[in-house]
């Protein structure tokens, strides 16, 4: 498992570096300016070369990508904003403060969203979807199937915004969804806060959990071996969770591990939404404010998200299935 | 003649698909007594493996309906409460399939399947069942079994693989033991392997067995009694060497027939059966093998087709389905088969 | 076996399949060895034998006679032409005269495709325009493996097994090909379809003056359907004879252990023949035993079985073409050939 | 907010206009003509004076019916992008930069938007010698920072001095450039990091005060120095650039607590002395800005007023075009609503290059749809047609109405095809473009424009330019568009911020706000001449009268609106008025109610 480990963990570094260099190329591409934003409204040339200058993108790009790079693993030192320590993705174009406090500031909101919602289209995902395989062609089979499939072709800004109008505002059910209560101080605060933003960001996902878990599940219960061991004379309950769960843990542990690594990387919509200030929200202003070293943070927490889902979930998946021998 | 250990009685299994019902198992009678062994031989779609399913009771309640009585030791299996089953099923009556790959589950270690068994009806502790594990491995012959008991099926081989499903058969020392097919998947080497350690084992625990194969070589190795299944029913019954022998019926001339020997004639073709295995959703009037039977019109009025031929059984238990009278039988089967040695 | 030139001359056959793993960069870290110096021998509309057990590389070897895999040392020599490495435009005249017919019935033929579109395809693919049309030579193929010729527009999922691989033969026929090698070609079968299948390829050889390469497990297929047999073990010919000598008098361990085992449909009251039994299982060919490869489990192994691996040659008692590859050849012939006597 | 406060302004109220709902009739109660609908009286920006000594004195008048305590919660779409005040020039950084920063001279603002510029640090709005070219301030007594230490002149020079350093390219430049005389004042001082201070710039601490020298006369300089970006930075605690993050206080107000993008929290600066401050009030004891929700959103909240948003206001997203009837339709949202129209001037600007002929202009003036264009934006209370160059809160502005737009707002084609025939143009080619993307309006009222300009004889075409890049390429001198949508807001209230970048020859380069490129010498003349103007009166007058000359002679753009803009606060708000100066609430003054 550690080779597995080390090698996986190589191939990371070098998809992140990739994609580093391709967002940083990808943004000069654009045609818009980022020095015009901090030159003011007289916005003479003379001064514009100066903004150019302190934001250090008059350098040419490999030059400028060079400095980034040495930032990242030796840290930097920026004129006046002083010494940035190592892991440093320095400083905001538009507010100056460092990209890697303002990631780490922000992502206990994205990790509380995306695990909060894990849960629940977990339970209610795989528990319909276990429901529907037990009773497979049943009514309940039927029902199970459609409900989840009626929620996930639901879009959240509708959805959430209308949950919210008359959760929060109207019957005052449900506190407005924010952050600031952190997890630590006031978790029923925390809770509660973020109790609609979990259940209406899992509404989509739900489907995809029954829909999988339902025929994993079928597939598994037909396997020879959950044959066997009823001929055994084990229970239907022992053989279900023993033999055909552990079956179709597999896939569905799979594509729990992608989810929750796309979800990492901020749930745009969902944040709007509900206002929340995660990672999504965040990548929203590295775009619109032209700001590159945030967007290259936000760019690469994302991706290091789904790199570290996938290492996670194929180590997982060996761990499920002792026939899967990791390179 | 005290009560056999295991009776089937006019066993009918039908399943309802989408085209319709399909009769797999169309009134099957037979029995079986302490430390013998029953062979079941039939072509795919003769309703044998559906028998076994049956047996043990392991149909699916809502798409198929077992009617007829299995008793085992008196207790008819079909009215049983699936906790009865349960506590009878891997006791009393254990099962061995085809493919031990797909069979055992590959996510636990062989010792635990095995002792899974034993824990469940001994109420034994883990480690009590451990033990027992190992001890069944190496009563199986696997080498270092006290190594091989943590391992997943995937890493034994084919013939031990076989080996640890009999053993956790065997594990609680049932009275029957019901093998489907169990040496197909195995080259020839290990079958011969795998049938010496079921003979030995049946002397030593006096398990009846129901062997179920294609196979008549097998068949000729293992099973005491032969019960030739054609369309969901059976066409002949008897001894081994009544059946292998003096066969009465068309469709076991025509297996015989059709199998190449080690040292018969060789510029001599086969004499295969012609035609197609029969349809179950509709099948055939009368005697089912009817339609491929080359004797079909020999037979006067052509009952043949129209009404199926019940299974007369004389005092030994030896028994055939079919219209020919015993002197047509004779007759025909002498210039049909080919000059058989001794 | 007639001494003109062989149709099919194999020598030194050897094909290595590459491991790979270990760490950081992963190589080339082993080789299963499949088919480890193969000389074998088909002459025109002679039906060769190939038996062995799971793993011995009797498919592998079909695989190298038809170029789907390319050999990693040998030569094999097709009607005088060295087809080892050749290319696939070098390939292409012989291609069509070489076919093969596989096991698995359902699997061989693409579901979507009618059963006229298979038997053609060879034609179509070569660029082949028989006379009257492809369309008439397939009815006539359809009709020659004993299929309705109307099922011209079905599609396999119509069929049953034994249909299928007619279809199967149909197609391996529609170039008059001079060599057809059958990997397992009944062995999904029931027994009764099994023999139909069987006498259909008996009839095409005797009528068509096809050479075969009969690949198979079960010894009595292979005793009825080919005139010289080879029994492979581990990648090796361990004994290749005429049918009658080596059926009944087999020299070799291997061999001798092999027909004891199959069980005999002839219940005879008299004992059965000497029983052998091997013990054990097929070695792994990732490292194969030194020498001789069956001495780990063979019951008269010694120490120069070990050291050195036994050349298959006519060993002193066996008759002409009749070669053994054993330093201890078994004497005698086997109890059932002297009961027939 | 990232882009410039002029773009700013325009592009959050377009966002704001821009997505009004084309409803067809004019939309509230009220009747049509010039008076907006439910707004209050138009006229109130008129009165811009300048205070007197005694108006500098402090305290600020009382809100009538206001209690000190409890806490306000602005609600706006983003962050502050700057807290230090050299860097301060956008608008909604200015409304929290009121309640922590001072200047030499600020603006007392009564009820209803009457605006006088009086002394804030100073004692009076300065005296201003040699025809304008020398100014001196003296500062008031009690003048403290939060952490008690004295305020002295030298901490006001520090501030003027910290403009030209090297991180400050954010602020204004009227003052650096008068000083040093050149736009490239860089070049001629670095800032005070050198040791060296900036020789026009004299203080005399013990009589405490300060004289600015400037190379060019700037009658108008006390209004210049209103502006944040010229507030005081106490010497001892400048920390450069990390002075954005944590800025030190003089106001009522000190930054407690900033969470970036999330919320910022300003408490009472208990050394903040009321007698010095004419300007401003401090009832709540602290203010708690929340920072993300958007203008539906926001509104949403305001309207729904529950779960703490009962103390909220909204922070610079107005009510979008959505809610506007439901807001101004609903008699206690109404009475919970501020109103006002934006600073500046929205306009088409004709390029003078390629349109030399001014009958063409003119007759492009005669043509222009405006009402269509306004019922587009939502009708009238989307705000009034726009006749001139100076808008209503320019002091000393003066209505006039050349192309008679008030009384044919629809367009006059017929008059403008008499024009054209007149001057041989008939069929001329018109390049038409606006920034598309910004808001889906532009893409409604181009159809109505070319339709317009069609039947009065033009051929017009249309070529929009995507919003993000739409500015650098209409500042292209070289660019090939006839007539570009566009829009200008005053730094402070005089006419000289508006006639002179707009329509000074000399500023005429890449980048600059000259968009029409008017270059006639007799304007450059004026615009040289109004500018040393001392009397403010006169200089007024004369702003006004170039106003007409250039709308009459030369007609260089096709004035469009002065856009209103609408603010919702909760009801246990009291004292919301609405901040002609940065078109925000004036938070200043509010209180929150028992």
């Amino acid at each position: 498992m550690f080779r597995f480990l080390v090698r996986r963990t190589l191939g990371a570094l070098l998809i992140l570096l990739i994609i580093s260099a391709l967002t940083f190329v990808l943004f000069y591409v654009a045609p818009r300016d980022p020095a015009r934003a901090a030159c003011g409204k007289l916005c003479t040339p003379q001064t514009l070369a100066l903004v150019r200058h302190n934001l250090g993108i008059s350098d040419p790009l490999p030059v400028q990508y060079w400095h980034w790079l040495v930032g990242v693993f030796a840290g930097r030192d920026y004129t006046g904003l002083g010494h940035c320590p190592a892991p440093c993705l320095g400083y905001s174009f538009t507010n100056h403060e460092p990209v890697l406090g303002l990631i780490t500031d922000r992502f206990p909101t994205t990790l509380s969203l995306s695990i909060g919602s894990a849960v629940v289209f977990v339970v209610f995902g795989v528990g319909t979807g276990m429901i529907a395989a037990v009773k497979q062609g049943r009514a309940l089979d039927k029902i199970a199937s459609s409900a989840s499939l009626v929620g996930s072709s639901l879009q959240i800004y509708i959805v959430g915004v209308v949950a919210m109008y008359y959760l929060s505002d109207e019957w005052h059910l449900l506190p407005r969804p924010q952050d600031s209560a952190g997890f630590t101080q006031d978790p029923g605060a925390w809770f509660k806060g973020l109790l609609l933003p979990w259940l209406v960001l899992a509404l989509i996902f739900t489907a995809n959990y029954t829909r999988m878990t339902r025929s994993q599940l079928v597939e598994s219960l037909s396997e020879d071996y959950v044959r066997t061991a009823r001929a055994k004379g084990l229970s239907r309950r022992t053989v279900f969770f023993r033999f055909a769960w552990r079956g179709a843990m597999g896939p569905i542990v799979t594509i729990l591990g992608l989810d929750i690594g796309y979800l990492l990387g901020g749930a745009i919509i969902t944040e709007e939404t509900f206002g929340l200030h995660g990672i999504g929200a965040l990548s929203i202003k590295a775009v619109r404010d032209n700001d590159l070293p945030l967007l290259l943070g936000v760019v690469l927490t994302a991706a290091a998200a789904i790199v570290v889902a996938n290492i996670v979930v194929d180590a997982v998946y060996a761990l499920i299935d002792p026939r899967i021998r990791l390179a | 003649m005290n009560t056999p250990f295991l009776s089937v009685r006019d066993l009918r299994v039908a399943f309802s698909t989408e085209d319709g019902l399909v009769r797999a198992v169309d009134g099957l009678s037979f029995d079986l007594e302490q430390g013998s062994t029953l062979g079941i031989v039939g072509e795919s779609g003769s309703g044998k493996s559906v028998t076994n399913l049956a047996i043990l009771g392991l149909h699916d309640r809502e798409h198929t309906d077992v009617d007829g009585e299995i008793l085992l030791d008196g207790k008819d299996l079909l009215t049983a409460t699936e906790r009865e089953l349960e506590r009878l099923r891997g006791n009393t009556m254990s099962m061995i399939f085809q493919d031990a790959l797909a069979s055992l589950s590959p996510f636990h270690t062989v010792g635990r399947q095995i002792g899974e068994t034993y824990r469940k009806h001994t109420g034994a502790s883990r480690h009590e069942a451990r033990a027992r594990s190992v001890e069944m491995l190496r009563r199986v012959g696997i080498p270092q079994p006290d190594l091989r008991v943590d391992d997943y099926p995937h890493q034994f081989s084919g013939g031990m693989r076989q080996r640890a499903m009999i053993a956790m058969a065997l594990v609680c020392d049932p009275e029957l033991l019901i093998a489907d097919e169990p040496t197909t998947a195995l080259d020839v080497t290990v079958q011969a392997q795998i049938m010496d350690l079921l003979k030995d084992l049946q002397q030593e625990f006096g398990t009846a067995i129901v062997f179920v194969t294609h196979d008549l070589g097998v068949i000729a190795n293992i099973a005491d009694d032969v019960l030739v299944m054609y369309g969901g029913r059976c066409v002949e019954r008897g001894t081994r060497n009544q059946v292998l022998r003096t066969p009465q019926h068309p469709y076991t001339w025509g297996l015989l027939g059709s199998m190449p020997s080690l040292d018969g004639p060789v510029d001599v073709p086969l004499s295969p059966i012609p035609g197609l295995p029969p349809s179950l959703l509709n099948p055939p009037s009368g005697c089912r093998f009817h339609p491929r039977c080359a004797f079909a019109e020999k037979v006067h009025g052509g009952r043949c087709a129209t009404d199926s031929p019940p299974l007369e059984i004389n005092g030994g238990g030896r028994g055939t389905a079919c219209h020919l009278t015993a002197e047509q039988r004779r007759e025909f089967f002498v210039d049909y088969a080919t000059p058989q040695p001794n | 076996m007639s001494g003109t030139d062989p149709l099919l001359d194999v020598t030194g056959l050897t094909k290595h399949f590459p491991v790979r793993g270990g760490f950081p960069v992963r190589r080339t870290v082993g080789a299963v060895q499949a088919v480890d110096g193969l000389d074998l021998r088909v002459a025109e509309g002679e039906s060769l034998g190939l038996v062995g057990e799971s793993g011995c590389g009797k498919s592998t070897t079909g695989r190298l006679i038809t170029r789907l895999l390319e050999p990693t040392a040998g030569k094999i020599t097709y009607a005088g032409q060295d087809i080892t490495h050749a290319s696939r435009k070098e390939l292409a005249p012989v291609r069509s005269e070489i076919q093969m017919i596989f096991q698995d019935p359902y699997a061989s033929l693409n579901p979507r495709h009618t059963v006229g579109k298979i038997v053609s395809g060879p034609m179509e693919i070569n660029g082949i325009d028989p006379k009257g049309g492809r369309e008439r030579r397939a009815r006539e193929l359809l009709e020659i493996v004993g299929l309705n010729p109307e099922h011209y527009n079905r599609f396999p999922h119509e069929f049953s097994g034994g249909q299928r691989q007619r279809i199967g033969v149909a197609r391996a026929l529609a170039l008059s090909p001079r060599l057809v090698v059958a990997d397992e070609p009944v062995s999904a079968l029931d027994v009764s379809i099994q023999a139909q299948v069987v006498n259909l390829l008996q009839t095409l050889q005797r009528d068509l003056g096809i050479a075969f390469v009969f690949i198979a497990h079960d010894l009595a297929i292979v005793r009825h359907f080919s005139q010289r047999v080879a029994v492979m073990y581990l990648g090796r010919i361990v004994e290749t004879a005429d049918r009658d000598d080596l059926y009944e008098n087999p020299r070799h361990p291997y061999t001798r252990a092999l027909l004891s085992a199959v069980p005999e449909a002839t219940a005879s009251d008299t004992p059965p023949r000497t029983r052998i039994r091997l013990t054990g299982d097929v070695p792994s060919p990732l490292n194969p035993p030194s020498g001789c490869r069956f001495r780990t489990r063979c019951w008269k192994a010694t120490e120069r079985c070990a050291a050195e691996a036994p050349a298959l040659v006519r060993v002193e008692g066996n008759g002409v073409g009749h070669l053994t590859a054993c330093h201890y050849p078994e004497a005698g012939r086997t109890m059932t050939s002297q009961a027939a006597a | 907010m990232s882009i410039s406060r002029r773009n700013f302004v325009i592009a959050t109220s377009v966002a704001a206009g821009g997505s009004m709902v084309l409803s067809a009739c004019s939309s509230g109660g009220g009747g049509g003509g010039t008076g907006g609908s439910g707004s209050t009286s138009t006229a109130k920006y008129s009165a811009v004076s300048i205070g007197t000594a005694d108006d500098s004195k402090g305290p600020a008048p009382e809100v009538t019916g206001a209690r000190k305590g409890g806490t306000i919660h602005p609600i706006g779409p983003d962050d502050f992008s700057h807290l230090d005040p050299q860097r301060i020039y956008y608008s909604w950084n200015s409304t929290v930069g009121n309640l922590y920063i001072r200047c030499l001279t600020g603006y007392k603002i009564a009820s209803g938007g009457a605006m006088k510029l009086v002394g804030d640090l100073a004692t009076d709005t300065g005296t201003m010698s040699d025809d304008g070219k020398t100014w001196t301030f003296t500062l008031k007594d009690g003048l403290k920072w939060e952490d008690g230490s004295e305020l002295t002149v030298e901490d006001v020079r520090h501030g003027i001095e910290r403009g030209f350093a090297s991180f400050t390219t954010e602020g204004a430049t009227y003052l650096q450039s008068a000083l040093t005389g050149t736009n490239d004042f860089r070049s001629v001082y670095k800032g005070p990091y050198g040791g060296k201070h900036l020789s026009s710039v004299v203080t005399d601490t013990a009589k405490k005060t300060i004289t600015f020298h400037l190379r060019t006369a700037r009658p108008d300089l006390n209004w210049t120095l209103a502006m944040h970006s010229y507030g005081a930075v106490p010497v001892k605690h400048d920390t450069k650039e990390k002075y954005d993050k944590d800025p030190v206080s003089c106001g009522p107000y000190r930054i407690k607590q900033h969470s970036v993008d999330k919320s910022l929290t300003l408490v009472r600066n208990t050394h903040w002395d009321p007698a010095t401050d004419p300007i401003r009030n401090a009832y709540p004891d602290s203010f708690v800005f929340e920072f993300g929700p958007e203008g539906l959103q926001a509104t949403d909240r305001l309207i729904a007023d529950s779960g703490g948003d009962e103390f909220a206001v909204m922070a610079y997203s107005g009510v979008p075009a959505e809610r506007i009837q439901k807001v101004l339709g609903t008699a206690d949202l109404k009475a919970r609503t501020v109103d006002g129209l934006l600073t500046g001037l929205y306009y088409y600007a004709i390029n003078c290059k390629r349109i030399t002929d001014v009958k063409v202009r003119q007759a492009l003036n005669y043509a222009w749809p405006l009402e269509q264009i306004r019922r587009i934006y939502g009708g009238p209370s989307a705000g009034e047609y726009a006749t001139t160059v100076l808008s209503p809160d320019i002091a000393g502005r003066v209505k006039f109405d050349i192309y008679g737009k008030l009384t044919k707002p629809q367009g006059d084609t017929a008059k403008a095809k008499a024009l054209l025939k007149e001057a041989g143009k008939l069929g001329q080619k018109i390049v038409y473009t606006y920034p598309q993307g910004a808001s889906d309006a532009y893409d409604k009222t181009k159809v109505v424009i070319a339709a317009a300009l069609k039947e009065a004889g033009f051929d017009p075409v249309v070529k929009p330019v995507e919003s993000t890049s739409y500015y650098d390429q209409i500042q292209q001198i070289d660019n090939q568009f006839d007539v570009m949508w566009f829009g200008w807001s005053p730094d402070w209230p005089t006419g000289y911020t508006l006639l002179q970048p707009l329509f000074d020859g000399t500023t005429i380069a890449n980048g600059a706000n000259n968009v029409s490129q008017l270059n006639v010498p007799w304007v450059n003349a004026a615009i040289k001449k109004d500018a040393v103007i001392a009397d403010p009166a006169k200089a007024n007058a004369a702003w006004a009268a170039l106003d007409r000359q250039i709308m009459e002679k030369e007609a260089p753009i096709i004035p469009e609106t002065y856009q209103r803009r609408y603010y919702l606060y909760g009801d246990k708000v009291g004292g919301g008025e609405f901040d002609p100066l940065f078109s925000a609430f004036i938070l200043y003054k509010l209180y929150a109610k028992a």
